[in-house]
């Protein structure tokens, strides 16, 4: 695995049931470069992010990581009671991060809602509160799954920015997307 | 009169000058009771000699529970039906007041039945039902307060708490019945102290002395301004606190 | 539209709900027996203790079997939706967490009526009265449910509720618990077998409103 | 309230914490109406569309509606242990509907997992058997909360189909939305 | 990057987490007093009989406030998907789970350390030697918090898992019960003292490679 490759995932499939959801799966990330996963719902794009992610254990072949990455999935990942502010607090601090949370709450435009509980947020603030940990610390590996969902339109502008600035910055992000994408993938991988 | 301060301007009016009024009446008059119940009326040797002296505390005590239990219920009620704004303020007061005095009744329960201390006072608490519906009531009043804790939206707070008042106040004779049957049909009791609590004093047809009565009196007169005094005191500082909320909600034209 | 069918549907969905929740029968089952393993280890084991406190054990056995139940039910309905769908229809939400909470009763409550015979041999419980203690641990079961739910549905939308329904309901289950434990004393033919059936049969008439009207606010 | 006046709302307000959300909104739907809620993130539709449904109280104002609903809210409502086909079942027979709940799991193309648990299932086919209560009884108006959340973009226009017949039988939709709309709104209401 | 901040950080989330879940301290002490205020109406209220059995029934309550709080603690944290974040930490996820658990413990089962004095004068207990009460209770409690913790990682993901935490933390507890029952009664001199600490000490070893484990198993 050279150095610029961040993830690579070798031959991976994936049963449910009696089903076999998908196999043989092969992708790999550099840096610099977007990939976007495609395919209908129930496709398993969710289950091959959280493969790579190391969520869950693949059924078949193997998936080898180069650093650490950050996860936004389906979930949030909010607690009931937390703030926006907490929220970002406390993974700052596990992180090791002293990143200006004030900073990423406004680059959120989540600086009104910051001291809400996260149970009374609104379903587009809670996605941003969970976006905003891709702030707090710089990791190359971003895994994104429909990271634009319950967004409004400058929300997906916003986000769309972030990955591109990512990208510029060397960094690398998976994302299961769907209908058209607002940031430009570099390979699309459709299951 | 109810009515008339249903209206939070109006309240705030009438209590700005009824706190100072019914607080120091009040403590005039629990320390008449207190020092008349004290130190000037004979000890009665039947009632546990000197230490029956917290009766002057314990009895107001134990009627004012209750009665604050019923206010507590009785404005949940109107701010469920009628949403007056002031009665949630009222019933949120009320309820760390009627703990507070249920926790009194219970002190001063206790030293009056000190001489059974060691051997058999805590059977006092267990077994004696009319004490066991005072401790239920306690855990009544910490139940309100831990769920309107628990929610801290304050609309949400309001309403669940209102539910569980009203519901609680419709079980409590049943509560009242089963007690009591309960403590019928307990075997045995270490018999001495609880007679003197149970049975003998308690009515003043069964001949209390109109001493105590009297001082009685005046106790119960002087707990109960003082508890509206401090319940006035905690609305007040209440409806301050929502002052912001309530221009909000005036200015939506809502209620 | 009948009103009957949607009381129905709910309480069919509760149970089986209940019953996919663990393991079906086995788990309440092995629950009380659980439970109640763990008092000789606590109390000591003599034989005459154990029968002197064996029937209340069972009492708080259930009772703790209801709070454990319940906590998750409604706020379970909240999280994922189904509540907001509930309380739109127009059959009441009221005989709806009726439905819900005797469907949850059955599962978890009911087996303790089942196993009396068993416990009572166990802990040494009077084997004469049989009817008598199932009949009390059904009546007495039913009623802790019902109080339980009120509680449950009232911290509907409190994140962890679990000391907070267990404080809440507390009081309310007392009535049920002593008649309760006088019956399975006293007999049928006592008084306070009545009174279990009066306090029964009033939680059946107060509850489903304040279950009601707590999962219209929760639902807010 | 005339005849085909579905669902009207006057002057209505709502307060979180200490801010106020939106006051004074009035709307009307009629039949054979679509009409759209936006706003950013945070602004009030989801209360509003709550506050339409009899789901929670207008801090002021009034509602009134005629006839029942269909709602669908940013929650499926689906329990855990359920399958799409066992929930479809079950609301068509509180509703007392006797639709064929085969026809429906395959209008919403969810023949396949329909007997999964949904806790197993994907957030789309979530989505789609939550949307499968609307074909369920035939009610004139639907209140949907972001309705094309996690759909693939068949589903997208399976929904956007599923509307526009609705609205040609006389039904009407009131729905939030963020982003280009895949359904032409006959009025936006703009929070 | 220290390995301790994170353990730290998860441990004041889940210590704000359960305070959070409703008034703070006042709800276990409530809890605490309430369910031993119910033992009387079931048992009686003979003194003799409550002062043989008394400290059993703190013993159940202890056991009871476990399983009570521990239910939803994972299972919260897999279905809103913060478990995702703490699995693919650095962090050691048995570590964070044993943080958690031990906040949880502190706030919902030390508080009946603090009460064990008034508890043990109400239910005559002997006064004499409190401080062993006390660290029975704390040792006992931790022992109980850290099996219940297993329980609740197992069953994380087992929709209304309350009777199953119970059921399949039960016989992990016993061991701590006995020696907790029999230190209050020998005192810190005797040998259960001792077992008593070794067992709390095994759960400490054991349990977080065991909650790890299934933790891990629930988000896959
Ligand atoms: C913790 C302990 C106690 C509690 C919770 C308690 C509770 C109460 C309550 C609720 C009342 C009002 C009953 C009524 O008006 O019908 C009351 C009244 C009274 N209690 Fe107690 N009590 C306690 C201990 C005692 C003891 C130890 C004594 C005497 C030795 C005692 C003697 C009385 C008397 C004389 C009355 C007045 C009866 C009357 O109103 O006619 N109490 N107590
Ligand atoms: N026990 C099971 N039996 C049968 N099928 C299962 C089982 N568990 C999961 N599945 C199927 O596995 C698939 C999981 O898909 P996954 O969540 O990865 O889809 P996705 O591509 O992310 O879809 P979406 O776009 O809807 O998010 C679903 O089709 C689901 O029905
Ligand atoms: N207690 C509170 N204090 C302050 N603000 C609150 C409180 N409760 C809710 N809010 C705010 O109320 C708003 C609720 O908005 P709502 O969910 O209706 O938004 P929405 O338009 O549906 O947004 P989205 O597009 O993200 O779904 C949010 O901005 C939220 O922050
Ligand atoms: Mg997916
Ligand atoms: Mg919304």
């Amino acid at each position: 695995m050279s150095e610029s490759v961040l993830i690579q995932g070798a031959h991976l499939g994936a049963v449910r049931g009696e089903r076999i959801l998908f196999s043989e799966v092969s992708l790999s990330a550099v840096s610099g470069e977007i990939i976007l996963l495609r395919g209908k719902n129930g496709s398993g794009k969710t289950t091959l992010l959280r493969q790579l992610a190391g969520l869950s254990e693949p059924q078949a072949g193997r998936v080898e990581r180069q650093g650490r990455h950050h996860w936004v999935g389906h979930t949030n990942g909010l607690k009931a009671h937390e703030t926006p502010r907490s929220h970002l607090e406390h993974w700052a601090k596990v992180w090791g991060s002293n990143k200006s949370i004030d900073g990423v709450l406004e680059q959120m435009a989540m600086t009104r809602p910051a001291d809400v509980p996260c149970r009374m947020l609104s379903a587009g603030q809670k996605r941003r509160t969970a976006l905003g940990r891709l702030l707090l610390e710089n990791r190359r590996l971003w895994l994104l799954d429909e990271p634009f969902n319950a967004l409004d339109t400058d929300g997906q502008t916003l986000l769309a920015n972030l990955i591109k600035t990512h990208i510029q910055n060397g960094g690398s992000v998976i994302a299961a997307l769907h209908g058209a994408a607002s940031v430009e993938a570099d390979r699309e991988v459709t299951l | 009169m109810i009515s008339y301060l249903a209206n939070p301007s109006r309240f705030m009016g009438f209590s700005r000058r009824a706190i100072p009024i019914a607080g120091v009446l009040g403590i005039l008059m629990v320390g008449w009771s207190l020092y008349n119940g004290l130190l000037v009326v004979p000890p009665d040797e039947k009632q546990g000699g000197d230490l029956m002296r917290a009766m002057f505390t314990h009895v107001p005590s134990a009627w004012l529970c209750m009665g604050l239990y019923a206010g507590l219920a009785g404005s949940s009620f109107v701010w469920f039906i009628w949403r007056h704004e002031l009665a949630d303020v009222a019933a949120r007061a009320i309820a760390p007041i009627g703990a507070g005095y249920t926790a009194l009744c219970f002190v001063t329960g206790a030293i009056w039945g000190q001489k059974g201390w060691g051997s058999g006072w805590h059977n006092l608490i267990l077994g004696d039902s009319r004490l066991m519906s005072v401790l239920i009531l306690f855990f009544l009043f910490l139940g309100y307060m831990a769920l309107r804790a628990a929610l801290e939206t304050r609309q949400k707070a309001a309403r669940a708490a209102a539910i569980l008042a009203m519901v609680g106040f419709i079980n409590i004779p049943i509560i009242k019945v089963s007690v009591d049957m309960w403590q019928t049909t307990t075997i045995h009791q270490p018999s001495s102290v609880l007679s003197i609590g149970n049975s003998e004093p308690r009515s003043e047809d069964s001949g209390m002395n109109p001493v105590y009565l009297q001082q009685l009196l005046w106790g119960f007169g002087g707990h109960s301004l003082l508890a509206a005094a401090m319940i006035m005191l905690i609305m007040r500082s209440e409806i301050h606190d929502q002052r912001a909320n309530r221009l909000l909600a005036q200015k939506l034209g809502g209620s | 539209m009948t009103s009957s069918s949607p009381i129905l549907s709910a309480f069919k969905q509760a149970l089986s709900e209940a019953w996919a929740g663990g393991a079906g029968l086995m788990l309440p089952l092995g629950f009380f027996a659980g439970t109640t393993a763990l008092v000789p280890f606590s109390v000591g084991s003599e034989a005459e203790l154990l029968s002197r406190i064996g029937p209340g054990v069972l009492w708080l056995a259930l009772a703790l079997a209801s709070f454990v139940t319940l906590e998750r039910v409604f706020q379970a309905d909240l999280e994922d939706g189904a509540l907001d769908i509930w309380v739109q229809e127009d059959a009441s939400i009221s005989m709806i967490a009726v439905a819900k909470t005797l469907a949850h009763w059955l599962i978890s409550g009911f087996p303790l009526v089942l196993l009396a015979p068993v416990f009572a041999f166990i802990l040494q419980g009077s084997m004469q009265d049989l009817l008598t203690t199932m009949l009390a641990y059904g009546l007495g079961g039913l009623t802790f449910f019902l109080w339980g739910g009120v509680a449950a549905a009232l911290s509907a939308s409190v994140a962890r509720a679990g000391l907070l329904i267990a404080l809440i309901a507390l009081p309310f289950y007392v009535p049920a618990l002593i008649f309760g434990v006088q019956t399975v004393n006293d007999g049928l033919e006592g008084a306070s077998f009545l009174f279990l059936s009066a306090s029964a049969l009033f939680a059946l008439g107060v509850t489903p409103a304040a279950m009601g009207a707590a999962l219209r606010l929760a639902a807010d």
